[in-house]
């Protein structure tokens, strides 16, 4: 374990910085997202949801695949170099974290997807428990403990102080570059400041699992949601309730830290020669399934059944159970219409 | 409220309306979803509280293609909404019964939330002050600081359309608590910032637009089937999101095609989700086709022709932007 | 561009196309089109087996899955045979010889050729260019004779004009031993002395035995009716396989677009026994 | 020939109606007035034919300067189309000024089959502004550029 003044926190970003990337939550026009750090940014960690998730440090909104270019009727492809350069995303919370995982399964199942791939290798995770959990978080439904959030580093801010605790290979070659500016709290060379330490931790976590304990949303029954209920709940009637407001936008989608669905597109530059990109894609959309022949998703309770199914029996049934929701709640407060998975899980549940 | 559900009840009842389109009471208390109602029970769940910040006008397209007659609740400002779809025939009149409810202001949740009231379950305006039910009691903040922008600047109280009128003060010409800003204000103050300025400004803000496409799917004049975004026409699709003209494209064409059209029912901005203040570019819209052409509301009425539509032999040369310079 | 299974470091993205070359194009019907391609050193661009589907794109116009019409058994040449139905399709259909498009692949599984329909009396029903996929299995059936059974193959299309593939039914199939070939179009028309009606009811006339293993592809209102018949004439579920279609994007299971149920069209399928497509929800 | 290459050459996209600007600009080289080469000329059926999108799809593929030239009000072939115009591009250029773009890049300018001088004249103007502003970054798409 490993202690920083929070007053020192830009020079810890700035010594982090010094060898690779850094992305951290920075507040830009009145909203927080992950960017890239440099000094003139201004850093916010007490936001708790980033509009976006941390996805984008990995799996990017769009990023060019390769180039073509038709030369007198010869046609040359170069593809995109991969993500070589180290980098360090800081702050993710817990439900984020697990959402790496749910994103690992698809995109590093075979065949590997390598731009991914490559992003994973050189990123570092250095993760951020969650003082205050809100009201829209339910993350506790999903096994995911905001008090402990694991990757390659954790981290409590408690008080004046950043806890830092590593836990991977990683996360351990990222403390001893850092080692000039965390004050050592380990327990064989400095055993009153590692005795403190632990002490701030576990008073911290067993703060923050008591706040979540009384969330509204922390108790969700999510027993209906297995494969074998596939065609149960597919052909509930419920859906067509519960879509009607849905005004067939992607915010959830593109807010949603484990939406992996993507599109590829061509963007012709003229002279410089087509780019072809992908991008996110939201199956909330009327195009996501139109072919040539038709459509095969005619309606907007189509898509939304396609959406929810997927995160909830789809998905689990292709990995081992595990849920494609970590209940980060930022479909709960960002939603147009306010429609969210959590009225989908107390709906089809049976609850309400 | 209670009124407005018994009133709802009546008319399922005596089978003037087949549904109710209102608002349904949400998990937390600050997120009513807009919903159909058909039985009478079910209207056990409405409900009508500073909140309810949805325009259901775009709802009466997908409504009017149902038989039988929708009663609607509408806010003044949506029944501009509403008369701006008759004149485009994207809603019928016939199979709609209005009825105008009283509003004193919608709230923006996030900011009633990072005030630090939490457990919200009910709220209700008393003059300048709103007061917040909560699990831990009653909660007050200002007004002002809980409104969504749109009603901070508030058109007024007058319902356009209606059948019937239940708990509004018809007339009174400013917003809640007679509040009423100048909404052009931002507009002016962006308009006299050097050009450089303006455009870092726009930069910045439109840099975090997501392309989720909501304020397009909310927005009541955007009812085209098919939308000129939905396709690789312009090399600007509906959701690339691949550089930073792709946000400046969209925007600026959204605002173009609804130009004339738009309201100013402050839903684009109310709903996206990176809070990015699309009522500006709207509004410098509005302004200057008052400037240019006379005072317009869209929406106002359902016979006038709109501004784009329109010509006089006397209008303007667009040599006129670099005329008066300054970006006015 | 190394597209061995050798998992080597050196292998790129699955997304990352080769480069084709048309080397020549048929001309089917009047709407589809058959196109030969090969790489750049003339060779094939890779392996594949039956029922199998590659991208075919040309950069700045679009990027499609189709189905590999020739038989693996084929060691010069892929063959493509499509239909103009779109803006790429447009595009392909006035290219000419020699010129480029990109290819990725092979995508999918396979008909179970080598396993489940080995030693097997094989029915084969194809409606419209369903005969693509399925001219894939049938010349590898025919180059590998000793190895199946009985092969009954019945093709329908709109008129006499839209049989795709009709040269090589009727002078290479047909004159197989132990194959019978049975054609329909949907209407009377001149200088037609076949068989005139639908798909479906032909089969019920035809009364096959029941020890075939059916391999249908067509449209999907056909296939939906020549399920039906089969049912009726007492084939199980289990001896039908036929192939889906949906809109893909990547090919590898991973951009969401094809997926029902726990199912990925492009990995999982597009061939499915019938009494798998049964347990997925009825959103193909 | 190194020179000659760092000089700025601004690309100036001009939309013409068939009727009269394109007529003008046929007799601006019939009557051997000069104009910069860098304007290149797209014919249109009429002003009111340019959609805003095709302005600013100009300026992403590279235009420094976009005009448009139509009949004079009232003088339209198909009677009313440029009194559209007129409002169109009033209020596109404006939102564009707004927008931070420089207003100098844009113009609409009135020319009849008779006015080849006028024609002249007005390119050799906007071409000079343009020159005068430099090249186009504030509304520019980065994969059309080198």
């Amino acid at each position: 374990m490993y202690r920083i003044d929070k007053s020192r926190l830009a020079e810890l970003f700035a010594a982090i910085s010094g060898n690779q990337d850094l992305f951290l939550p920075l507040r830009k026009a009145d909203q927080t997202n992950y960017g890239l750090w440099s000094e003139e940014e201004c850093f916010d960690l007490d936001t708790l949801k980033t509009v976006k998730s941390a996805k984008d440090c990995f799996f990017p909104q769009s990023e060019v695949l390769y180039r073509c270019k038709n030369e007198d009727g010869k046609l040359s492809i170069d593809p995109q170099k991969l993500c070589d350069r180290p980098f360090v995303v800081f702050g993710m919370r817990a439900c984020d974290v697990k959402a790496i995982e749910v994103l690992d399964r698809v995109f590093l199942s075979d065949p590997v997807d390598t731009f991914y791939a490559a992003r994973r290798e050189h990123g570092t995770i250095v993760s951020l428990a969650c003082h205050e959990p809100e009201e829209t978080c339910f993350c506790k439904n999903f096994g995911i403990d905001a008090a402990e959030p694991g990757a390659d580093v954790e981290t409590w801010i408690i008080e004046d102080g950043l806890y830092w605790k590593p836990l991977t290979e990683k996360g351990e070659a990222l403390t001893v570059s850092l080692a000039g500016l965390l004050e050592n709290a380990d327990a064989a060379s400095t055993p009153d400041a590692a005795e403190k330490a632990e002490k701030a931790v576990a008073k911290e976590q067993s703060s923050i699992r008591e706040i979540i304990e009384k969330l509204p949303l922390s108790h969700l029954d999510l027993s209906r949601f297995k494969p074998e209920n596939t065609m149960e709940l597919f052909d509930s009637p419920l859906w067509e309730e519960l879509y009607k407001p849905c005004l067939a936008c992607g915010t959830c989608t593109f807010v949603c830290p484990t939406c992996q669905c993507y599109d590829i597109r061509d963007f012709d530059g003229g002279k410089n020669g087509v780019q072809r990109y992908r991008c996110w894609d939201s199956c909330m959309y009327s195009d996501f399934t139109m072919m040539a022949h038709g459509n095969l998703r005619t309606s907007q309770m189509q898509r939304f059944r396609q959406r929810f199914m997927h995160k909830l029996v789809y998905y689990p049934a292709n990995n081992d159970g595990l849920y494609s929701c970590v209940g980060c709640g930022r479909c709960v407060s960002k939603c147009p219409a306010s429609l969210n998975i959590v009225k989908v899980i107390k709906k089809m549940g049976g609850e309400a | 409220m209670q009124e407005l559900i018994t009133r709802a009840k009546e008319l399922l009842a005596d089978g003037t309306v087949s549904r109710v389109l209102g608002w349904k009471k949400g998990d937390m208390g600050w997120d009513p979803e807009p919903a159909y109602f058909e039985k009478e029970e079910d209207l056990k769940d409405f409900v009508y509280n500073p909140f309810c910040g949805a325009n259901l006008s775009k709802y009466l397209i997908a409504a009017g293609k149902l038989p039988g007659t929708t009663l609607v609740f509408l806010k003044p400002c949506d029944t501009y909404s509403f008369n701006q779809l008759t004149k485009e025939h994207r809603v019928k009149r016939e199979k709609t019964y209005i009825i105008g409810v009283g509003c004193h202001g919608t709230l923006k949740a996030e900011k009633v939330l990072s005030a630090g009231i939490k457990g919200i379950e009910d709220a209700a305006i008393e003059g300048d002050t709103l007061k917040v039910k909560t699990l831990y009691g009653e909660k007050e903040m200002p007004l002002m600081d809980a409104l969504l922008e749109r009603c901070q600047v508030c058109k007024g109280k007058t319902h356009v359309v209606f059948d019937e009128l239940i708990g509004a003060e018809e007339g009174e010409e400013a917003g809640p608590g007679g509040l009423a800003g100048n909404r052009f204000a931002k507009v002016e103050e962006l308009e006299a910032m050097p050009p450089k300025e303006r455009f870092a400004f726009w930069q910045e803000q439109l840099s975090k637009c997501i392309r989720c496409n909501a304020c397009r799917n909310v927005c009541p004049a955007c009812s085209c089937l098919k939308c000129v975004f939905d396709g690789n026409q312009f090399d600007s699709s509906q959701k690339a999101n691949a550089d930073t003209f792709e946000e400046q494209m969209f925007h600026i064409i959204r605002a173009y095609h609804v130009a004339g059209r738009c309201t100013d029912c402050g839903e684009c901005s109310r709903v996206c989700p990176e809070g990015i203040p699309l009522q500006l570019l709207n509004r410098k819209f509005i302004k200057d086709i008052n400037t240019f052409y006379g005072e317009y509301q869209a929406g106002a009425d359902t016979e006038s022709r709109a501004p784009l539509t329109d010509f006089t032999f006397e209008d303007v040369e667009p040599g006129i932007v670099s005329e008066r310079g300054g970006g006015r | 561009m190394c597209e061995c299974s050798c998992g080597g470091k050196t292998k790129p993205d699955t997304l990352i196309p080769m480069i084709g070359v048309i080397t020549d194009i048929r001309t089917e019907t009047p709407d589809v089109k058959t196109f030969r391609v090969v790489g750049r050193d003339g060779k094939k661009l890779f392996e594949h087996m039956p029922g199998q589907c590659a991208f075919v794109s040309v950069p700045g116009v679009g990027e499609a899955m189709f189905s590999i019409t020739s038989s693996p058994t084929n060691t010069e040449f892929q063959e493509f045979s499509i239909k103009r139905c779109g803006t790429l399709t447009d595009y392909l259909h006035n290219m000419t010889a020699g010129e480029e498009i990109t290819v990725r692949g092979p995508y999918g599984n396979s008909f179970p050729v080598e396993t489940a329909l080995k030693g097997q009396n094989l029915l084969f029903i194809a409606g419209g260019i369903g005969l693509a996929p399925l001219r894939s299995v049938i010349n590898y059936v025919l180059d590998k004779r000793d190895s199946y059974g009985a092969v009954d193959i019945l093709y329908g299309s709109r008129s006499m004009d839209d049989l795709v593939q009709l040269k090589e039914i009727r002078e290479v199939w047909a004159k197989t031993p132990g194959v019978d070939v049975y054609l329909t179009i949907d209407r009377e028309q001149e200088g037609w002395d076949g068989h005139v009606g639908f798909v479906p009811s032909y089969l019920k006339e035809l009364e096959f035995a029941t020890d075939k293993t059916v391999l249908v592809c067509g449209p999907p209102i056909m296939i939906k009716f020549v399920l039906a018949a089969l049912t009726e004439m007492g084939f199980d579920k289990t001896q039908v396989y036929t192939t889906l279609e949906l809109r893909m994007k990547c090919g590898v299971g991973k951009c969401g677009r094809c997926n029902i149920g726990s199912k990925y069209v492009c990995k999982d399928g597009p061939v499915f026994r019938c009494d798998e497509i049964d347990e997925l929800p009825p959103e193909y | 020939m190194q020179v000659e290459n760092t000089e700025f050459r601004p690309k100036i996209v001009a939309f013409c109606c068939n009727w009269c600007s394109y007529a003008g600009a046929d007799l601006a080289g019939s009557s051997r007035l000069a104009y910069p080469a860098d304007v290149k000329i797209i014919r249109v059926p009429c002003s009111c034919r340019v959609n805003p999108m095709f302005i600013l799809r100009a300026f992403q593929r590279g235009a420094d300067g976009v005009i448009l030239c139509g009949c004079h009000p009232g003088d339209c072939h198909y009677t009313t189309g440029n009194y559209y115009t007129r409002r169109r591009m009033t209020l596109l250029f404006s939102m564009l000024d707004y927008l931070g773009v420089e207003h100098g890049r844009t113009r609409v300018e009135w020319v009849s089959a008779a006015e080849g001088v006028k024609f002249s004249t007005t390119m050799n103007e906007f071409v000079a502004k343009i020159h005068e502003l430099g090249e186009n970054v504030r509304l520019e798409d980065l994969r059309c550029k080198n």
